[in-house]
């Protein structure tokens, strides 16, 4: 039954992202990971969120070198599945699609990662700092994003 | 003289300072409090205001933004004073030695008159340290 | 007056019942509600001599004015608590039933002076340049104007009911005709002041001017050393003249009888008795309370135990 | 009455740990507040990718001192979802045994710093009293009072000898729950301390949602999710959990919910010990793994989520660590409006903020360049310059 509702969750995202969808694997049963083009991100979220009823776990961000992995996790609770997805943002102008406008929850989560990647949240209603001081760097000599890995 | 000096030892007030840490110490502290250690047989009281306070105690590492802060409250506390520096952080950074947060433990910041070490320190130990503090009275 | 009056009044100000005994009275009464506390608490609690070591090192403190207070108000304040404070023994009887000034009215007097403290604290909370402070202030101002109301109903029902307004009647009355904590009127204002001596001394549950957890320490947020212990010698003070006060207008007052060993004996234990046990019930409403919110105590004190004092009085006008 | 800026904290008597609240306030009423985090900044994040993973349980650990094993266990967790370890019955059932009186002593901690905020001093020392046993056991158990250093990667670092201390475990639980009932009713039917609970703080079913909160706070609001039921790890599979759910949203329904999760964690406790199978306590490691995976471990306060990326090499590559607090206070402003002053520390007590959880990446000073004004009337129109030691 588990199984059931893992596939129905990734035939729903397939069908409503069409072409924007650009992969899946599964890790047992309880975990799925999706990648998605950026620009469907607010699309993705908003069907899970707002028609599936997940609830926004958290979201990460990833240096990957040359670009920015940021994964977003969403919960089924009453299935036990975690969806985990992803897209890319490439480091020159890093930006992506703010999903605060469909989780309030999001917001601080977005903005953390914003002080620490300094990943752009289009359409953030509140993108102040967060959590970093409003003179940072200050005297800190490794970048102006703390998370970013040096080159 | 004898007076004051006993007065002093009798009835240490204590501001406690959490800085950066995992508040084990806090709660250490706080613990020392309640009815198993019940340090208010020996005078000491927790006070919410700095203006009050005889013993100022600091948990946790101190971070970089909270090292000015800290040396104002510092300032701001009538003398005679003391300082203590509680838990391994406040005393050595610990295990956040190293972080591009971190100022430094407190000595950095202000000079310490006691380090109780510990991750946490029992409560014990903290009564300790502030018998060890009053006896530079 | 000759200069043995001068001497006797001298003594009564400054030794017996005035400052002297005030002094250790009240640190005694405040080591004894904060025993009983910690013991409530299952706690061992503070040595006998704690209030004193207190107030030693208190004054061996250096002393910090800011530089947003109005100094001469700041420095003031605590000044105006105390000797408000220590002015109420001298009319109020101890030991013998004529206190040092007795005249009509007296009893008015004392209440007025024991709104001072309050008045003081919110003065030089105020004063202190604080945003504690000021919140503090404020908040004392709002719970002063509810909790006097009750109180001074309760006041004026005693009156009613011995008949005068001075206390030395006040306890010649209750010799002859028995405790006026007997009476129906009696007892509703005993209950009555008791609740209102809570927020006199600002303890849970009203607390709410230097409420720990919300506001610092309320107005005395920015007192140290000597300033600070003036506020706290005067607040020890009225842990013991707050109850002396309701033992006058309830219990007879502390009186001792001379007239025999065994009379002085039972006499001086009753008092000592009187007093300690409205202490401990002080202490108990202190210690099974939470802090209730500024609002819920106005709507206390305006509503439930104005209406409780005014039915206390009506009682005392129909003469129960 | 114009709106007015109350601070409470960074440094505030009601918050052991530095936190900035900035309420807004119409006469005593809040109208709006802002939450800065961040005075707690460790970077905890950052010094993980720089240690190996069998160091990091021991850092993730110090994350926060009260949900002390949750952090670590959840790190593990993610790891060898990741390498695909399977850890052994005895481990999971050690775990889920210090899981769960951990959480009896933080929820018992949180009840004694709830009564602390509101004044009942009385009921904090007991509450803290009827703790220390736990924390004792915990000592007796573990080696230390606080951080138990029991997890590792692939199972638990130290055995726990049932024989020995299954009769002092037993004995301390069984004196537990009559004084847990004793005070919850203390809490519960005290006409001050409902009249300072029941209504306040209101976080609706629709809110607690869109705030994606968690744990007792989701609890409370009629949101009936908790990991270990949902998501049975450890031997949550075979020990079982009661799930209580109370929809009254308000701060009285989050106390309930911590209430009855004491007495329960109790059971589960008892249940675990029963159940306890012998065996190793550890797996065997080869190597270090490689892959992702998402650890997910009811903490005291909520779920706790960890994402861990590693290659192979001794030092993760990401590691992600959400902590309960970070989606529980995000919710605190629809709670704070519309109550006053006095409830603000309740309010935010009630959430249980455990800010070091939260904190670990960032720090602030949000002082700089910011004026402090506070009128409440005329009287503090006096107060001119921010210059409270507090802060």
């Amino acid at each position: 039954m588990e199984l059931g509702k893992k596939e129905d969750v990734l035939a729903k995202v397939k069908d409503e992202l069409k072409d924007k969808f650009e992969g899946h694997y599964a890790k047992g049963d309880h975990r799925l990971y999706l990648n998605v083009k950026k620009e469907a991100i607010r699309n993705c979220i908003r069907l899970l969120f707002e028609s599936m009823k997940a609830r926004l776990s958290t979201i990460s961000a990833v240096d990957l070198g040359d670009r920015f992995e940021v994964v977003y996790h969403l919960t089924f609770d009453e299935f036990n599945l975690v969806v985990n997805v992803k897209c890319s943002t490439p480091k020159i102008e890093a930006k992506i699609d703010s999903v605060t406008g469909i989780v309030e929850g999001a917001s601080w989560i977005e903005r953390e990662i914003k002080d620490l990647f300094g990943i752009e949240f289009v359409g953030h209603p509140n993108p102040e700092r967060l959590i970093l001081p409003d003179e940072w760097p200050g005297d800190w000599t490794g970048g102006e994003y703390p998370l970013r890995k040096r080159r | 003289m004898g007076l004051l000096r006993w007065s002093r030892r009798k009835s240490p007030w204590i501001f406690h300072f959490g800085s950066a840490s995992c508040n084990n110490c806090d709660i250490e502290l706080i613990d020392a409090l309640t009815p198993r250690y019940d340090v208010e047989r020996f005078g000491i009281l927790l006070k919410g205001s700095i203006r009050h306070a005889d013993l100022l105690v600091v948990t946790g590492a101190i971070n970089r933004l909270g090292a000015p802060r800290l040396r104002r409250i510092y300032e701001q506390m009538p003398k005679p004073k003391l300082v203590m520096a509680v838990g391994s952080c406040a005393t050595t950074t610990g295990i956040f030695d190293g972080s591009y947060s971190i100022a430094g433990p407190v000595d950095r910041v202000i000079p310490v008159d006691v380090y109780v070490p510990g991750c946490p320190p029992r409560p014990e130990a903290i009564i300790d340290g502030v018998v060890k503090a009053l006896a530079k009275l | 007056m000759s200069w043995l009056d001068v001497a006797v009044a001298l003594l009564n100000t400054l030794v017996f019942p005035g400052f002297l005994f005030l002094f250790n009275a009240g640190f005694f009464f405040s080591w004894v509600d904060r025993k009983l506390l910690a013991r409530f608490q299952e706690r061992v609690g503070p040595p006998v001599f704690q209030p004193w070591a207190d107030f030693f090192k208190l004054l061996s403190k250096e002393i910090i004015i800011a530089r947003t207070a109005f100094k001469a108000t700041f420095i003031l304040a605590p000044l105006i608590s105390l000797i408000a404070v220590m002015l109420v023994p001298l009319m109020l009887p101890i030991v013998t039933p004529t206190p040092q000034f007795t005249f009509i009215g007296d009893l008015i007097v004392i209440v007025y002076l024991l709104i001072l403290p309050a008045l003081a604290a919110m003065i030089g909370g105020s004063a202190s340049g604080n945003p504690y402070g000021s919140i503090g202030s404020s908040r004392e101002m709002m719970l002063l104007t509810s909790y006097e109301l009750p109180f001074i109903i309760a006041v004026f029902t005693v009156a009613l009911k011995a008949g005068s307004l001075r206390i030395v009647d006040l306890v010649q009355y209750q010799s002859s005709n028995g405790f006026l904590f007997l009476t129906g009127s009696g007892f509703i204002a005993f209950l009555v002041m008791l609740l209102s001596l809570q927020a006199k001394l600002s303890v849970p549950p009203f607390d709410i001017p230097d409420a720990k957890t919300e506001i610092i320490a309320g107005p005395y947020t920015e007192y140290s050393g000597a300033l600070l212990a003036l506020f706290k010698l005067s607040h020890a003070m009225l842990l013991f003249v707050l109850p002396w006060f309701l033992c006058t207008l309830f219990f007879g007052g502390v009186l001792v009888d001379f007239s025999s060993t065994i009379r002085l004996f039972v006499t001086s234990a009753a008092s000592v008795l009187k007093l300690l046990i409205l202490l401990i019930a002080m202490s108990l409403i202190r210690c099974i309370n939470p802090r209730a919110r500024i609002d819920q105590a106005l709507r206390f004190f305006w509503l439930h135990l104005t209406i409780i004092a005014s039915v206390g009085f009506g009682l005392a006008v129909v003469g129960w | 009455m114009p709106e007015v800026v109350l601070p409470i904290g960074p440094y505030h008597p009601a918050l052991t740990e530095p936190e900035f609240f900035q309420v807004y306030v119409s006469g005593e009423e809040i109208v709006d507040a802002k939450v800065r985090i961040g005075y707690n900044h460790r970077g905890i994040e950052w010094l993980a990718q720089r240690k190996t993973i069998h160091q990091v349980p021991f850092l993730v650990e110090r994350i926060c001192g009260i949900c002390s094993n949750a952090h670590p266990m959840c790190f593990c967790q993610s790891v060898e979802e990741a390498g695909d370890i399977v850890v052994p019955d005895r481990a999971r059932h050690i775990r889920t045994l210090i899981a769960e009186l951990e959480r009896i002593h933080s929820h018992l901690l949180w009840a004694g710093i709830a009564s602390h905020l509101i004044g009942y001093d009385t009921l904090f020392m007991y509450f803290w009293r009827h703790r220390e046993p736990i924390c004792e056991l915990l000592d007796l158990i573990t080696g230390n009072r606080q951080h138990y250093a029991i997890n590792c990667i692939g199972g638990v670092r130290r055995d726990i000898d049932l024989e020995k201390y299954g009769s002092k475990i037993l004995g301390v639980l069984k004196s537990l729950t009559p004084a847990v009932l004793r005070l919850g009713d203390a809490v519960v039917k005290d006409r001050v301390v409902k009249a300072r609970m029941e209504g306040v703080g209101i976080l609706s079913t629709d809110n607690a949602r869109k705030y994606c909160v968690v744990g007792p706070t989701a609890r409370g609001s009629g949101i009936g999710i908790d990991v270990r039921k949902n998501e049975p790890y450890a031997a949550y599979r075979d020990v079982g959990v009661d799930v209580k759910v109370f929809t009254e949203c308000d701060v009285m329904a989050r106390t309930l919910v911590r209430v009855h999760e004491t007495l329960e964690s109790a059971e589960i406790v008892r249940r675990t010990m029963d159940a306890m199978p012998n065996g190793p306590i550890k797996a065997e490691l080869n190597g270090f793994p490689t892959g992702e995976g998402v650890g997910k471990v009811e903490a005291p306060r909520g779920e706790d989520i960890h994402y861990v990326r590693l290659n192979g090499t001794d030092k993760p590559e990401r590691l992600k660590i959400r902590a309960p607090t970070y989606m529980n206070l995000g919710s605190i402003v629809p709670q704070l409006v519309g109550y006053t002053i006095a409830d603000a520390p309740l309010i935010i007590g009630a959430v249980d903020p455990c800010m070091c959880c939260t904190d670990r990446i960032a720090l602030v000073d949000v002082r700089k360049g910011r004026k402090l004004v506070l009128s409440l009337g005329e009287l503090a129109q006096k107060t001119r310059k921010n210059r409270n030691p507090i802060r």
